[in-house]
């Protein structure tokens, strides 16, 4: 299969990507059978930096893991951890490794995580750092001197297309966009009318950019119901939680999966979105029922 | 204003454990305009320490008082009478008058009551607001008066971040309003949206060049 | 001081109320002692932790029932003081329950008792002498 | 100035017999500061009277300690005494021995009687004159709301001799009285026409308060009229602002063409000429909810009525309960049943449709224990009783507060019925919520008194009483944002300093700000922390 993300951003119909969370400590042979099971099944494999601002081993050795093992990674990229000079040094090595992609994000704050006493970095927020990625791509670093040798990474980020009030969201998008990015994949999104929306305003912008449906599969009503108070960004409809609350005993997760295969599959069947990217957090060796549920019997 | 708060009493009993007279001295501009550094808070940590002292069976002898700007030394020196007469000084005012005691009276040890935190306006009654960074690189034409750089919790120069609670209310607490939501609103109401359209650059942290100092004109 | 209960009592109900105990022949301890505050609001930290400090083995603020303070809010700040007040005690070491608020109207005489017999009582348990 | 303290003592007619007062006297009178120490039977009465007189005048004390009984009961005599006898009476401090000592506890209080002597002696130490001055008020008062309750009392204010200024919002008078009818439309046309009479009584209409500033005696008020303000001032001010009615869009199928009207509007309909088509049945529904109905029952009441007479339509009221403890309630709920008006019972509520241009109201009648079915040519709605439209705006114009339904004034013993936080300022009437005409007319009543009382020429107030120390105050606007009462405000002390300066005429005397000023910088006499401390330091010192 090809393995240019890039590539495949460009040429098929609809994108699957998942994402890989790195874990607490220097044993990843748990990582590592994610990664057997999975980047077969996807377009692309998504390594968190520190999800959660939880401390955790880092994105780009997992990368350099799925690399190795014939899969495509995403590299994802906060703000919080690093300074200007951090975040352009562990570019370079990325990119002189292999990693293609990189996913452009500000980051959670420091107080959601485990070491809520470390000084939080931000000295860039995701929009800068899309700049810079390209100033990195066009062979210079951000003080204006040449690079010996630069990088051509493909560059996403995200956006969160069910925020109240959406007006400020989209205009933080629109200078992502205009900033120049390869596809965005979006926060968790329950309601498709908003993606749909998010959509129109979108392609008023950029014809070209790829937009992935976030999905996260909620593994029962209660889960969802944490979620909605608890995760930045995540808004589960009341129906929803319904829907979730009448599954019987134990089948909760069963039930979260099916919503999530039937929000892909309409997604895909409507032509609402370019494809779709699955957060299921903990529970990646499940991904494949997602896959199953939205009919996507990926070659 | 200046806005510090109370340090931990154990952390000041700590300190000021081997003295047997302490001078407690207070400011009577920022930190008593935030409840933290007047005569009547200096009243209530003098006794709040006699008492922790006579708990331990012990005594200690309490001095009281305020300057007019504890980051003054002509202001300070008013106190040195009541200064020589101690062993130690405890101040609560902000950082800047601690040291400024600390270096008019050399030789006396001067501890902090205090922690200054931030540099704020009060919201109404008894709450103050942080809302200046001193980031010495004043960047609120852009954004209605409103700084995203110590208002929002990642100091985001083209925000929003994407975990805008329901409401406009910021991801990592629900009781604060998002400082873009905020700008939005009020750039909103000006018709001066177009500045949320543009986009910021990188800011220039070397604004201030640390350690700072300002040498104004002497005009 | 030693071992009394100094109550700060608002002119407009415990004021009122402690003379209508001693009108009704209703007994309180001995140890009591009053002073008379034209609104529990008037009662700061400082007047509570001296009287600490000065060995009273508890304080009182007597105000006017929620919602009935001549002046608003007099008896949720004081409230709010004597909540504070405990928080500075116990920091230090010191039983916060020597400290307490108590609301009753004018006409109450025996809430007023009950009171002062509950911090006697409260002091009692805990042991702890001034 | 030597301080010099005189010392009574009063055994109440030799009934304190828990008291030894000879060993209290002895353990006083060798006190550095105190003159003497005597001991009277009866301070109250005459002979205490002469024997303080003489006392005081020829030992020229400066301070006086009295210990008898409770100062509720003796204080303001005493004070008073002092007065006469050219003694600022702040130099004065009690002892509360009888109800709180003697009669409080079994067995000998000697002990404690002395300690609380001494709490009061060593208060007396620190007292400090308080002065009084005779303050010019104005007398003219401002009365807002041209409803029954603003016409009323401002009618009664100006037969007193007070010229009123009456501002109403809309351009006629008659407020909420121009919706009724029956007994209540002949009011309406006689107080008006006799407001406009009035000399002393000036009317403003399609006017409204746009601010107001200072305080009781002194207030300015920003009027507005069309575009144009005006600045006014007055002595008082009373709120007569009403309520307003609505009914509950969720509670009725209220469509077009459906025959369901709001009291309202059968008000308009019994105004205009008598239809051709008289209605033949009338349905009337209140009591919906379990709130306060006094409002409803009322109107539902007296529409009932004047529809019977005016149309002889066949009636059927459906409510849960009929409240009658308004004033006239019950008289006109036994004149409804008399003339034929059907009540009907229910406990869930009714469903209202429509029905070929009729309302079918179905409902179980508990009485009947029976489901009733109804169509009718007309209904008249519940309409909930609501604060009137500008109340938010106008409580935080005034800084005062409404209760959670949004009328004015909380139900505080203190300040009710009709005064408010601010001195000075009055509101009346169903503006303090759902009231029935007997206790409006009590809350005209009230008022009336309460200003005339207020505005008499020559009110003097103690100058000082709570004071800023404007060289301690640090301009932190604490005390301006806590004062309960709107008294204190910001004022500039010389070319540089800006201080907060007490109202003595807004002041109410509770202390919260000299115990909040973060600066210490205010100080109340009689009440100040070093006499709160000297007492708390006397105790057990003796």
């Amino acid at each position: 299969m090809a393995r240019d993300f890039r590539e495949i951003l460009k040429t098929k119909d609809f994108v699957v990507t998942a994402e890989a969370a790195p874990l607490k400590g220097s044993n990843i042979e748990k990582s590592l059978e994610h990664i057997e099971l999975l980047k077969d099944k996807v377009d692309a494999l998504n390594v968190t930096d520190n999800q959660s601002s939880v401390m955790r081993y880092p994105s780009i050795g997992i990368c350099l893991l799925i690399k190795e093992h014939g899969g495509e990674p995403v590299f994802q990229m906060t703000c919080r951890d690093r300074n200007r000079l951090a975040l352009q040094a562990d570019l370079l090595f990325a990119w002189s490794r292999g990693v293609r992609n990189v996913l452009c994000l500000t980051g959670d704050s420091i107080v959601v995580g485990d070491h809520i006493e470390a000084k939080p970095v931000f000295d860039l927020d995701s929009t800068q750092l899309i700049h810079l990625v390209h100033t990195l791509n066009s062979g210079k670093d951000m003080a204006g001197n040449e690079l010996n040798g630069g990088t051509d990474f493909c560059i996403g980020t995200t956006a969160t297309p069910s925020a109240d009030p959406i007006e400020p969201q989209m205009l933080r998008v629109r200078k992502k966009l205009e900033a120049g990015i390869d596809f965005i994949q979006t926060q968790a999104v329950y309601e498709l009318d908003e993606l749909k929306r998010f959509m129109e305003f979108v392609r008023k912008y950029d014809e070209k950019v790829k937009v992935l449906l976030g999905i996260v599969p909620a593994t029962g009503a209660k889960m969802a119901k944490y979620m909605n108070e608890n995760v930045p960004g995540i808004f589960v409809p009341q129906y929803m939680l319904d829907e979730l609350a009448q599954a019987p005993k134990g089948t909760g997760i069963a039930k979260g999966i099916e919503i999530a295969g039937r929000l892909i599959r309409q997604a895909k069947e409507e032509k609402l979105c370019d494809g779709t990217h699955i957060m299921f957090i903990g529970k990646e060796e499940r991904v494949p029922e997602i896959l199953e549920a939205a009919g996507l019997n990926h070659s | 204003m200046i806005v510090a708060e109370r340090k931990p009493i154990k952390e000041i009993i700590q300190m000021i454990a081997p003295y047997k007279k302490v001078l407690l001295a207070g400011c009577e501009t920022c930190v008593a305009i935030c409840w933290t550094g007047g005569e009547k808070e200096v009243g209530i940590l003098a006794s709040q320490l006699r008492l922790a002292r006579s708990k331990e069976g012990k005594k200690i002898g309490t001095v009281e008082t305020t300057a007019e700007r504890q980051c003054e030394k002509e202001m300070v020196e008013e106190l040195r009478d009541k200064v020589e007469g101690v062993e130690a000084v405890l101040s609560l005012a902000c950082g800047a008058g601690i040291q400024t005691i600390a270096e008019v009276f050399e030789d006396k040890p001067v501890f902090p009551a205090v922690n200054t935190t931030f540099l704020g306006s009060p919201e109404g009654e008894g709450v103050w607001l942080e809302n200046c960074g001193a980031c010495g690189d004043c960047f609120l034409d852009r954004t209605g008066g409103i700084c995203p750089m110590v208002r929002c919790a990642k100091g985001i120069l083209n925000g929003p971040c994407g975990g805008t609670r329901k409401g406009g209310k910021c991801e990592i607490d629900p009781d604060k309003d998002c400082a873009w939501v905020l700008i939005y609103n009020r750039l909103e109401k000006q018709g001066r949206l177009d500045l949320m359209e543009k986009y910021y650059p990188p800011k220039n942290f070397r604004a201030v060049k640390r350690p700072g100092k300002m040498e104004a004109i002497k005009a | 001081m030693n071992g009394e209960i100094v109550a700060f009592c608002c002119e407009h109900s415990a004021y009122v109320a402690a003379d209508a105990a001693g009108k009704q022949g209703l007994h309180c301890p001995e140890n009591l002692r009053i002073i008379r505050v034209p609104c529990a609001g008037r009662v700061d930290i400082i007047h509570i932790l001296k009287a600490v400090e000065e060995g009273a083995v508890a304080v009182l603020v007597l105000g006017c029932e929620d919602g009935l303070c001549q002046h608003l809010t007099g008896n949720v700040r004081a409230k709010e003081r004597v909540k504070y007040s405990e928080t500075l005690l116990k920091e230090i070491g010191i039983d916060g329950r020597r400290v307490a608020m108590f609301n009753l109207a004018a006409n109450a005489p025996h809430k007023f008792i009950q009171a002062i017999n509950e911090m006697n009582e409260r002091m009692k348990e805990s042991g702890e002498e001034k | 100035m030597q301080i010099k303290m005189g010392i009574f003592l009063c055994d109440c007619g030799g009934s304190l017999k828990n008291i030894d007062f000879p060993k209290i006297s002895g353990n006083l009178e060798n006190l550095e500061d105190v003159a003497f120490v005597d001991i009277s039977h009866n301070l109250c009465l005459e002979e205490g009277t002469r024997a303080i007189t003489s006392r005081v005048l020829t030992e020229n004390v400066n301070r006086v300690v009295i210990a008898a009984c409770s100062p509720e009961f003796c204080e303001r005599n005493f004070a008073g005494l002092l007065e006469k006898l050219r003694l600022n009476p702040n130099l004065l401090s009690l002892a509360n021995i009888r109800e709180q000592c003697s009669w409080a506890h079994e067995g000998d209080v000697t002990g404690k009687a002395l300690e609380l002597i001494m709490m009061a002696a060593d208060r007396a130490q620190l007292l400090q004159p308080v002065e009084t001055k005779e303050i010019a008020v104005n007398n003219e008062v401002l009365v807002v709301g041209g409803g029954f309750c603003g016409m009323k009392s401002s009618l009664e204010l100006s037969q007193l001799g007070i010229r009123t200024t009456l501002i109403e919002r809309e351009s006629t008078l008659g407020g909420k009285l121009r919706e009724l009818e029956g007994f209540y439309s002949s009011q309406r046309e006689t107080m008006i026409k006799a407001v406009e009479k009035e000399e002393n009584i000036e009317i403003l209409t399609s006017t409204e308060v746009a601010g107001v500033e200072g305080k009781i005696g002194d207030f300015s008020v920003r009027i507005r009229k069309g575009k144009k303000e005006t600045l006014r001032s007055f002595g008082a001010i009373v709120f007569a602002t009403g309520y307003k009615t609505e009914v509950a869009a969720g509670d009725f199928p209220l469509k077009p063409g459906v025959n369901i009207i709001s009291q309202e509007r059968l008000a308009q309909l019994l105004q205009a000429p008598t239809p051709e088509a008289k209605p033949d049945t009338v349905g009337f529904i209140f009591d919906l909810s379990d709130e306060n109905s006094r409002f409803p029952t009322l109107a539902t009441l007296n529409s009932a009525l004047t529809v019977k007479q005016r149309w002889g339509s066949e009636i059927y009221v459906f409510c849960k309960n009929v409240k009658v403890d308004s004033e006239g309630a019950e008289k006109l709920y036994c004149e409804a049943r008399e003339q034929g008006v059907v009540f009907l019972k229910f406990d869930e509520k009714p469903t209202i449709s429509a029905d070929d241009g009729r309302v079918k109201i179905e409902a179980k009648d508990v009485l009947l224990g029976e489901d009733v079915t109804l169509t009718c040519n007309l209904v008249v709605a519940e309409e909930k009783f609501l604060p009137s439209e500008g109340t938010k705006g106008l409580s935080s114009l005034l800084k005062i507060r409404t209760d959670p339904q949004g009328f004015y004034q909380e139900e505080n013993v203190h300040l009710y019925p009709v005064s408010s936080e601010r001195k000075g300022v009055f509101f009346i009437g169903n503006c303090r919520g759902d009231l029935g005409l007997g206790r409006v007319l009590t809350d005209i009543f009230s008022v009336v008194a309460k200003i005339r009382e207020l505005l008499s020429p020559g009110v003097v107030a103690e100058v000082d009483r709570v004071k800023v120390d404007p060289q301690k105050c640090v301009a932190c606007l604490t005390c301006i944002r806590v004062c309960p009462h709107n008294a204190v405000q910001l004022v500039q002390i010389d070319s540089e300093k800006v201080a907060a300066d007490i109202s003595q005429l807004a002041c109410d005397r509770c202390g919260i700000c000299a115990a909040i000023c973060p600066a210490k910088a205010i100080k109340f006499e009689g009440y100040s922390d070093e006499q709160i401390l000297a007492q708390i330091k006397a105790i057990g010192a003796s």
